[in-house]
């Protein structure tokens, strides 16, 4: 039946070793915490990995992959120009730092 | 207007094929995980926000027992991911019990993951955090946005672990199949990611 | 064979029982027309709701009958307080906005027609589908309770911008429970409307029958779709902020309130917060939100005036690309609301930019349609008087948009009466167009009676004069730097526009007057009217391929299959001057 | 019917650009140096803005006379080219004028909000309050006192929660009711709000600014013209809003400085 087309996604022993890899980018993370890099770039580092879990995630756990090329393409755009809009409200958050009243 | 026209009689291809060929509680999952990371998203940018608008942020997790927790946590949820996986394997060999057993573990692990996660919120409540507190001395905003964001996620897990089990249920009465697992493992999946950005940015970005 | 198309070929066998049939009914077309009367009921307690602000601007000392007992703080002797006043516009704008202009035209017809025009029998989740309504409901009833509480309801105006929102009662009255209930009413409207979205979006891409490809979906049926998209992205960012909001508010979190506050000289217990947040929360959702009021006025007005023009109209392909485009671009544009908020003046710019470029679409699809009149043989019915009418007043209304655009003129009219103008003509009036449109052209589908077109054409006369003589003022107004939110006009420089004020004031009574046509033209209409035959506008979508109303699977078990677009007016055929999508009649070349 | 509507259309819409043309109601004098650069751009805007909604309306009125169905037989035509040239202008001409306004009106904001304040600049605290504005001078020393959130008593006059006991600079800072400055000289005002939003509008000097609470929000003109004007709020901030306002006073240079000698003497 095509609910479950997915047929050619990996068996378990890849997801056990995808698994494995997770673990691994949260053990970097948790390393990379106590390297005591500044909060920017630690964000930084974070974020990039996080992401890069999130897409093996994404693509692997919940078989995105082996969908039609057209759900990616519908989805995924569209959550990251959402992310990429929302990246507006910076500008203001930093103006936080300079315009706040400390003593006026 | 009469009946032959435009009216299809056998029973063969009645719809326009779906642009993504998946079902549509596929679809609708997909579509209601599209819209809750978007959720996740809006409020943890409102985290960023008020922690880059905050100078004296503090940063009180300890290695042991928070960042070691949260490891731990992180282990159990992504077990759980992989089990889930492990029923809907089962599921697509037609292997009813083998379906149920690991469904039954991806439960477990759930559980073990709120429990773990409550016995968190409940020390630090002890401690003294409260969703307008800080006890030690910092902006009282680092309780708002860790309970509002884990609680959110936690919710996420509850609900999650309720689903799976009415789809547990109702697998085995027989009255669902591999597709019904499938929709639910998409939705545990995702729960599962948001964990992967809850993790760095609400622990990690906060440990001392 | 495909597992999707088998998973619709389960006759549901129509429900049983009056609960199951009209009130929790699974049926879209229920559904539909519940949407329909939740905002018909919204749509007048609004319009009573903007009477009595307008008699308040017009004559601040007015007593109006039994106020007094609708709220005894609030209208003490009958005369309304200032702060009653500024309640009744949040309600009034909070009413209009979600309860109306979301449901009516989004999920009131969409609901109704979408599953039609795409030939499926229902919505992809009936049982989400009816969820969506309820909670909507909930979410209404909630409001609506605010009016009783102690307080009153809240009066930080439809955008409740924090603090004012988030500190709680001390702020001044309406700010308790008032509020409260506010934000968790648009929660859960929220949560509704997601659910609906979530259902459009499968039932248009999943359940369309054989032939029904996206290139042959009816404008209206596309207008929908589009708007379901940007409602699924935008309420899912009103959500979170709603809960932040009523987590300030009742769990003493301060998200969005800073630090150093004082209120009657006591400072109050919150750090931290950024009340620019809130703001940018909400536009991010409030700037796509109007388009989702408009979009299916787009998609009405262009699926209807083919229909009266007898000719297809003008770059199908076009209207489409213009209005996925407007929905995209409305995530880039929120700023444009901030640009004299304290926002950072360079993303003001930002902002500007891709506010300005959105006319172009806009601009677009205007012209499209008067490219549509040309040459036609125009049929004015009352569905098509609203029609020309919504262009005339979407055009007034979006170019004052122009102005706004602009950060250097906002500077200026900025919260003054040009922006209520502006938001009146797109929304008030020109989304409000486009029910009246739908209504008198899906009636006798929904109801299987004809609508009475004398009354109708009445309707229009007068509101289409109404409405100019109520907004057009209101631009002058604010050219005259006359302040919007004003329960009162005090100020030395806005005393001689009080007579303006009067007038409009004037101007709307009769304006609303006019719509108790409406209102008893929908009544008399679905007891007394004429039967409506299957086609009675001999339009060639899918809805009037089926019987007025429609049966409980919409098509009697029958599966249709679609030959064409939607478009084939003005062609030599069997059957006059159009073809019906379903017919397999070749369309001449037109 | 078609008739009807054309002829109601253009009535409307000939009045309705009458009175605009006419400046039956109009934007006051302007007082400020930026000013006449923002009225430009309203002006220039006003035209092409005007121009569209005459042509756009009138022509629906034209078309709807035209082409209504009277029976005659007529068969429909379709617009010569197809949609392609109507995208084509729609694009050309509203991308035109947006590539012009936004070009000119940048650059007027960027002279308000986006430039510092001269430095010879008056400076002048402003807090906001529901719902009032006060106005706070230096006073000779230059400085102004630090603010104690929880000092300020409405009562006692102490607005901006001073503590002369324990500060220096603020024993000679002057608070009052009206913002008066001179007449040709940039003023730089630095406001606050205790409480809610607040804004701070004199639409003489085609400038508006939200008060944020906990932001510092600077805003800075050059006024020109003697005179009284009305600041008023324009952000919704409770039941007062609507009489929330205060006064922009502007004198000549040596009135304003008498002025000031005289406040803070007392
Ligand atoms: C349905 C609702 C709707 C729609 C469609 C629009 C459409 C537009 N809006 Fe509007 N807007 C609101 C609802 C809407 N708005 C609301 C509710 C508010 C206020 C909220 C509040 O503060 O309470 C608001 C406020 C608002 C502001 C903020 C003002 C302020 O608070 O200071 C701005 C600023 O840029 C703006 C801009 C625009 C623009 C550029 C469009 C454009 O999309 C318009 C595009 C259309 C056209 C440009 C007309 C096209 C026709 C022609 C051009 C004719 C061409 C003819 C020939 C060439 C012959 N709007
Ligand atoms: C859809 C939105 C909508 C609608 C229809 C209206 C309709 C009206 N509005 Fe409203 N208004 C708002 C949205 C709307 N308004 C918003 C968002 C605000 C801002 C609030 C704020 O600042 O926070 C506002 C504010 C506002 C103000 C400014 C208050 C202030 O700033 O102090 C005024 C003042 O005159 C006003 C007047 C009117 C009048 C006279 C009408 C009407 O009476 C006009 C006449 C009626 C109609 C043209 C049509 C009625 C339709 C039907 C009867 C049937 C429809 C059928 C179905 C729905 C099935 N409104
Ligand atoms: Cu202060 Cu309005
Ligand atoms: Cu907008």
């Amino acid at each position: 039946m095509a609910a479950t087309q997915p047929r050619n996604a990996l068996g378990m022993k890849s997801y056990l070793a995808i698994w494995v890899g997770l673990l691994c980018i949260v053990g970097i993370e948790v390393f990379l915490t106590y390297r005591h890099l500044s909060s920017d770039r630690l964000l930084l580092f974070l974020l990039i990995f996080a992401f890069i879990e999130a897409g093996i995630a994404v693509m692997f756990f919940m078989h995105l992959k082996y969908e039609r090329p057209s759900l990616f393409w519908s989805l995924i755009p569209a959550l990251l120009f959402v992310l990429f809009m929302m990246d507006h409200f910076w500008p203001d958050a930093l103006r936080l730092e300079h315009l706040r009243v400390v003593h006026w | 207007m009469s009946e032959s026209e435009g009216v299809m009689a056998g029973h063969e291809a009645l719809r326009e094929e779906s642009p993504y060929g998946i079902q549509h509680k596929k679809l609708g999952i997909w579509l209601f995980i599209l819209s809750d990371a978007v959720t996740f998203a809006s409020i943890l940018f409102a985290y960023g926000y008020v922690r880059v608008g905050s100078t004296d942020w503090t940063t009180p997790f300890a290695f042991s027992p928070t960042i070691v927790n949260g490891m731990v946590m992180t282990f159990v949820l992504l077990a759980s991911s992989v089990t889930m996986l492990g029923a809907l394997e089962a599921a697509k060999n037609e292997n009813p019990s083998r379906c149920l057993a690991w469904l039954g573990v991806t439960v477990l692990l759930g559980t073990l993951f709120a429990v773990l996660h409550i016995r968190e919120w409940l020390r630090m409540i002890g401690e003294g955090w409260r969703l307008f507190q800080n006890p030690v001395g910092g902006p009282a905003l680092f309780g708002a946005t860790f309970f509002s964001i884990t609680g959110l996620h936690l919710g996420h897990v509850i609900a999650g672990i309720v689903a799976i089990l009415v789809v547990a249920i109702k697998y085995h009465r027989r009255r669902t199949d591999e597709s019904h697992v499938e929709t639910v493992g998409l939705y545990w999946h995702f729960v599962d990611v948001v964990w992967m950005f809850v993790f760095p940015l609400v622990y990690l970005m906060n440990a001392k | 064979m495909n597992s999707s198309a088998q998973a619709v070929v389960r006759h549901h066998a129509p429900p049983q029982g009056f609960i199951r049939k009209y009130v929790f009914s699974v049926d879209h077309k229920v559904i539909g027309k519940q949407y329909y009367g939740l905002a018909l009921l919204a749509v007048f307690i609004g319009m009573v709701l903007s009477w009595l602000m307008r008699i308040h601007l017009g004559w601040a000392a007015a007593h109006i009958p039994l106020l007094e007992k609708l709220s005894p703080t609030g209208a003490p002797g009958n005369v309304m307080t200032p702060e009653y006043y500024l309640s009744l516009m949040t309600m009034h704008a909070t009413i209009m906005v979600f309860f109306v202009l979301t449901t009516a035209p989004f999920a009131g017809f969409g609901n109704y027609l979408l599953p039609i025009q795409v030939g499926a029998e229902d919505m992809a989740f009936p049982r989400i589908n009816m969820m969506s309504f309820w909670v909507t409901f909930v979410a209404f009833a909630v409001l609506i309770l605010s009016f009783f509480v102690g307080d009153g309801p809240a009066l930080a105006g439809w955008t409740s911008y924090a603090p004012l929102s988030s500190v709680g009662a001390v702020a001044g009255p309406g700010q308790g429970t008032g509020q409260t209930l506010w934000a968790l009413s648009i929660a859960i409207f929220c949560v509704g409307q997601l659910l609906g979205s979530l259902n459009f979006i499968t039932t248009t891409l999943d359940l369309r029958t054989k032939g029904m490809s996206l290139a042959r979906m009816p404008l209206s049926t596309w207008a929908w779709f589009v708007t379901s998209v940007i409602g699924l992205l935008a309420f899912a960012v009103l959500l979170p902020a709603c809960v932040l909001l009523v987590l300030d508010r009742v769990a003493g979190t301060s998200f969005f309130n800073p630090a150093g506050l004082v209120v009657n000289d006591q400072v109050l217990p919150h750090a931290g917060g950024s009340p620019l947040l809130w703001q940018h929360l909400f536009w991010f959702f409030g700037h796509p939100e109007v388009y989702i009021a408009i979009l299916p006025g787009f998609g009405i007005i262009s699926t209807i005036l083919p229909v009266f023009a007898r000719k297809r109209i003008l770059g199908y392909r076009a209207v489409i690309g213009c209005m996925v485009s407007i929905g995209f671009l409305s995530y880039m544009v929120w700023g444009h609301h901030m640009f004299v908020s304290g926002m950072n003046p360079f993303s003001a710019l930002l902002f500007s930019v891709p506010t300005l470029i959105i006319t172009i679409p806009a601009t677009i699809v205007v012209l499209l349609w008067l490219g549509t009149l040309y040459g036609a043989k125009l049929r004015f019915s009352t569905p098509a008087l609203f029609c020309i009418g919504f262009i005339s007043v979407f055009i007034t209304g979006g170019l004052s948009g122009f102005f706004l655009a602009q950060p250097s003129l906002d500077t200026y009219l900025h919260a003054t009466y040009f922006v209520v103008a502006h938001f009146h003509f797109v929304m008030a009036v020109a989304a409000m167009f486009g029910i009246f449109a739908g209504t008198y052209f899906w009636f006798p589908k929904m109801f299987g009676r004809m609508m009475n077109e004398t009354l109708g054409k009445w309707h229009f006369c007068l509101t289409f004069v109404g409405v100019y003589a109520i907004f057009m003022p209101m631009h002058y107004l604010g050219l005259a730097g006359n302040v919007r939110r004003y329960a009162a006009f005090t100020d030395n420089y806005l005393i001689p526009l009080i007579p303006v004020h009067r007038f409009i004031t004037i101007a709307a009574l009769f304006t609303g007057a006019a719509q108790l046509l409406f209102l008893y033209n929908l009544i008399w209409s679905r007891f007394r009217g004429p039967r409506a035959t299957d086609n009675p506008w001999e339009a060639t979508t899918l809805e009037w391929a089926t019987t007025s109303p429609p049966p409980f699977d919409n098509f009697g078990g029958r599966h249709l299959i679609v030959y064409h677009g939607p478009e084939e007016y003005g062609v030599e055929s069997a059957a006059g001057d159009y073809v019906m999508q379903t017919s397999p009649e070749k369309a001449a070349a037109g | 019917m078609g008739k009807l509507f054309a002829i109601v259309v253009t009535v409307i819409a000939l009045v309705s650009a009458g009175l605009i043309a006419a400046h039956v109601w109009w934007p006051p004098v302007d007082i400020s140096t930026i000013g006449p650069r923002i009225d430009r751009q309203m002006d220039e805007t006003m035209a092409a803005t005007g121009f569209l909604f005459l042509s756009s309306q009138l022509i629906l009125g034209y078309f709807a006379w035209k082409f209504s169905d009277n029976k005659d037989g007529r068969t429909i035509r379709y617009f010569p080219g197809g949609p392609g040239p109507l995208i084509g202008l729609a694009i050309v001409l509203v991308g035109v004028e947006i590539l012009v306004l936004s070009f000119v009106g940048s650059k007027v904001w960027a002279a308000v909000y986006m430039t510092p304040a001269e430095p010879d600049a008056l400076h002048v605290d402003v807090a906001a309050e529901q719902f009032a504005f006060y106005f706070r001078y230096a006073g000779p020393d230059g400085q102004f006192g630090v603010v104690h959130p929880e000092r300020v008593r409405d009562g006692n006059g102490n607005y901006f929660g001073l503590d002369p006991a324990n500060d220096v600079a603020a024993r000679d800072d002057t608070i009052v009711g009206t913002l008066t400055v001179p007449v040709n000289r940039p003023v730089l005002l630095t406001m606050h709000s205790k409480d809610v939003i607040h804004s701070f509008y004199v639409p003489e000097l085609r400038m508006q600014q939200d008060i944020v609470p906990g932001l510092t929000m600077p805003l800075h003109f050059t006024a020109t013209r003697v005179g009284k004007y009305e600041i008023v709020c324009t952000q919704l901030c409770g039941l007062g809003h609507y009489s929330m306002r205060s006064f922009l006073e502007v004198l000549p240079p040596n009135q304003f400085d008498q002025w000031l000698k005289t406040q803070s003497g007392d």
